[in-house]
């Protein structure tokens, strides 16, 4: 019965492992290392990468700012409100990126009234750096709120109680005890965001075709050159994301 | 100083506790009561970390209520002692000490030098509550809070570390409120006993009066008097009541009983047993006849049940093994059972 | 002080809180409900409903029959292996899913020994009801996962062992305790998956432009005919998304 | 039935539990231990809920080791009770009697007919032990493991549940382990102890061998002998050996042992103590005089601790109130201390 029981999960586990895995490996035996490295200088790739990047940093910046708060407010509190405002961080992710893309639109599209007036002022909302890190922030910063509340949580209310009757104020307990025990979880949410904001697709799709975020870029390669072109990039994106696994971990 | 709780009261969804009233003064006060009694919520009210739906504590005159928990000048020990993991024993009480010279007092008078750069992780149980104690010490709070400290220790650790604690709390001027569910840890700390049961006050007073003269049966039970029998009041006379419980006249040095109907109440360690054929027939009194149906080792006593003519309950004596193995007990034997008058407590029978 | 953080707490969080609710409110304004309703009798809008349901049906279905054996091996494992195996099932939740969608393409893409052996057999892999669910089960499936792997380590161990210590096997402890206790957990990760499946773009893009999903559908309707086209779709999606967030909770 | 462990070891990182050899035979070993002593990993072994490195779990006959938990035939009550929270009271019985009529007699035994309906967390923590324990019983077990199952409750439950299962376990013919931290449950409750240390069996005997002989310094201060002194053997007659510890001649009763330099063990239950100017002379044996230098009230009994000439550790003995209450004791008063030589244990020096 044991060996029963081990046996479907290698034998079923072991076929989705390889499912997620084996397309990875595959892609980098596609392309000879050199072929990419080579094609890393490409004008195209480094104005896409720098983009990316710091769009990326920004908006995981706007999460890490406006989210850390909520996220130990959603830690520490209970009841009807705390579900409610839980259920509104989760939207986002539980949206399609596409559908993110448009509602996003509905408020700075360049037919909205926000849109005409940032337009107007000389800082369009979209098809500009400000687009993307629009679609980025709305998408990626959930993932922020959430895991930092998780990390938040588990750091004992006790141990905050015990710091303020110790005489210690809120912030002095925050700086000192809080925010040190939830670090690993903090920067495992800040990490997490990053690869979110830089992978995103569907929404900046929507807001912000030009500047070219790396996932753009892809498509477009593959649109107009054909699959081989956009390896490169996408190698890329892979390494982001396995440096991003081995932090979270 | 003076600590003062009127009137204070606290609901949570289905457990409501107090109202409350309680003036604790400078020494021990032990809170005694099951788990889920409120002897927590007690503690988190005064230090701050739950606000009262009323009432009012005052410390020296100063009203605590409403002000935030690191405003109050009340010292916490929590149960599980709640050291902050990422700093090393003097670490944390440096957190709360103004100078290293405190640190050391500190140290010393626990006896926690050799383990002050140990990371809380590492120590035992044991060295993680003194360190919490000095943490919690080092503010030089105006009242001290302990939260079952000892709960999770060995029992030889707990006995030692709750002798020192017992003359540590000797060297406070300052109210402390233990709280435990343990009946001996609280006569053996504290000075007075207040019992708590369900969100209640259940009976408040000097140790020794609870354990004596516990005011109602949920006190007696949790104190550990476990015989308890219904008689009625015969007679009054100059060294007490004469009360009746079944067949037996029982003479107490009680005097101040109302009632008629009430409950005797007999420490098991206060009942005094005999050979059933003893050559001494001069203390008929309080005298009857025993026959051993159980009895069980606890290690340094034995506990007696006998079946006498009062029925159920049987009733229980707690000897030291040197009186157990002298009367040679077994299941079966038949004792003479005397119970001094002094040892009779008597309740108002609330039946 | 007590004040101050609760102020920072609703004003940072607040900000946050509207980013996330006014656009989606804002997309229900911006169209009348009757003109809506109206438009989704389009054949093309039924068509990639249709396709959308179906394909994010078999993904989740695939994602849960290969997914909860190894959700449970996750709960009750520990060590090297563990953290490993986590980590490849993280993979396709941190990589972009364009990305995602050029590694499938590196297997079964239509030039691959796969992807042609598969042509010629009659059942292409590429821009097929194939590829969506290929392109939804790589992005979705670990959601499942992850959320089973939770569920089942909120059943403690101590329970299985007790039902095996009356005498009970692995598979009776597994039916009569271990799932019945985790089927709340089992049925979030159903929902997540499903709705990240049916929300799938960047992948579905690469490998199964047609047929129409309905997020593809949003993007080539925004394309070609303008923003409120894209309106009907992402409105059927928003109200997918939030039957969702009911059911998580 | 028997169940017989030879040679059994696991280890867990830091922890090295065994080699550990021990039989069980019918009736109740106690286990008895500090937390982390290897006590709960003694119970996963033999339960199948762990394998071990090495050694072998016979049962009358039958090797365990290796057969998965579900054919061991041995019945574990968890710690915490393990109640399975989506079924009834009565549906956990079901699970594993079967017949209906096997749950309402383990119901009718166990005293929970009045709350076989309700779900195990609105159950009391007595209820919920007595359900968890009808549940194991249910299989009709060749083995009974228990995990502590007496510690989360309160006092007075406490004592009645332990008492119940005293008489519920003489009724059952099998080997039973219980697993405890607490001294007085485990001679409460056992008939043999086993005592364990750092994964290791340091002592196992009759309760009272135990409790009376301990064979190790461990032993003697986790059973309360807490009068330890270190003396050297001056003579050996027909009544036993003469000893000397410090400038005191103590007769004992006890005549095996070989060496000469001993550590005396005297349990606190067993001092006797007088008022200083007894008027009999005649028990000059054994007699020794202290000083009090404190006492702690621990409700059924005080502890007095005496300063000797012996020094330090001081003298502890502990008394009933009403012996207490007799000697007017107070911080200095002097006694005089008697230590009958029946009450005398020696143990090797291993100084």
């Amino acid at each position: 019965a044991g060996f029963g029981w081990l046996s479907v999960t290698l034998l079923f586990g072991g076929v989705l492992l390889a499912y997620y895995i084996v397309p990875v490996g595959s892609l980098f035996l596609s392309v000879p290392p050199t072929e990419v490295l080579g094609r890393m200088n490409s004008p195209i790739i480094v104005d896409a990468a720098k983009t990316s990047v710091l769009s990326a940093s920004i908006s995981t910046l706007i999460a890490t700012v406006f989210g850390l708060p909520l996220a130990y407010w959603l830690a520490r509190a209970d009841g009807a409100a705390q579900t409610a405002v839980l259920g509104i961080v989760v939207l986002p992710l539980v949206l399609p990126p596409v559908v993110g893309g448009i509602v996003l639109l509905t408020v700075f599209g360049s037919s909205s009234p926000l849109g005409e007036a940032a337009i107007a002022a000389g800082f369009p909302l979209t098809r500009s750096l400000a687009g993307v890190i629009l679609a980025q922030t709305f998408v990626a910063s959930p993932f922020l709120v959430v895991t930092a509340k998780v990390a938040f949580e588990r750091v004992a209310q006790t141990l905050e109680y015990a710091s303020r009757s110790l005489g210690k104020s809120r912030w002095h307990t925050a700086r000192r005890v809080t925010i040190p025990l939830a670090v690993p979880g903090i920067v495992a949410g800040v990490t997490l965001t990053f690869a979110r904001a830089i992978g995103e697709f569907g929404a900046t799709m929507m807001l912000a075709y030009y500047p070219r975020t790396m996932p753009v870029q892809i498509w477009v390669s593959f649109i107009e050159l054909g699959l081989e072109n956009a390896y490169p990039v996408a190698i890329l994106l892979v390494g982001i994301a396995g440096v991003t696994l081995l932090v979270i971990n | 100083m003076t600590l003062n709780l009127s009137d204070l009261s606290k609901t949570y969804g289905q457990f409501k506790f107090g109202p409350f009233d309680l003036r604790v003064e400078d020494g021990v006060l032990a809170v005694l009561g099951p788990s889920g009694s409120g002897k927590t919520t007690l503690l988190s009210l005064i230090a701050g970390i739950t606000e009262p739906d009323s009432g009012s504590i005052c410390l020296n005159g100063r009203e605590l209520v409403g002000h935030p928990l690191e405003n109050r000048d009340v010292g916490m020990v929590f149960q599980e002692g709640a050291l902050f993991p990422h700093m090393t024993a003097r670490e944390n009480i440096a957190y709360a000490a103004t100078t290293a010279a405190r640190v050391d007092g500190l140290a010393a008078t626990l006896e926690i030098e050799d383990i002050l750069n140990r990371s809380p992780p590492v120590l035992s149980g044991g060295e993680y509550q003194r360190v919490a104690l000095a943490r919690t010490l080092a503010t030089d709070p105006a009242v001290l809070l302990l939260d079952e400290p000892l709960s999770s220790l060995d029992t030889p650790i707990r006995r030692r570390l709750r002798d020192e604690l017992h003359s540590l709390f000797e060297s406070l001027d300052i109210p402390i409120l233990y709280v435990t569910h343990d009946q001996r840890t609280a006569t053996a700390l504290g000075d007075r006993i207040a019992i708590v049961r369900d969100g209640m006050l259940e009976q408040v007073g000097d140790s020794s009066t609870v354990v004596e003269q516990p005011a109602t049966e949920f006190v007696a039970r949790f104190t550990g008097n476990e015989n308890l029998f219904e008689g009625s009041v015969i007679e009054h006379s100059e060294q007490g009541v004469t009360v009746r419980v079944g067949d037996v006249e029982l003479q107490t040095a009680t005097s101040n009983i109302g009632q008629s109907d009430i409950t005797v109440c007999i420490h098991p360690s206060r009942v005094e047993i005999k050979p059933s054929r003893a050559p001494d027939d001069e203390q008929i009194i309080n005298t009857i006849t025993g026959t051993v149906t159980r009895w069980l080792n606890e290690g340094s006593e034995y506990q007696i049940e006998m079946a006498t003519s009062w029925g159920s309950p049987a009733l229980t004596a707690s000897v030291h093994p040197p009186v157990f193995e002298r009367l040679t007990i077994d299941t079966g034997t038949e004792l003479q059972i005397m119970i001094p008058p002094s040892s009779i407590h008597l309740m108002p029978n609330r039946g």
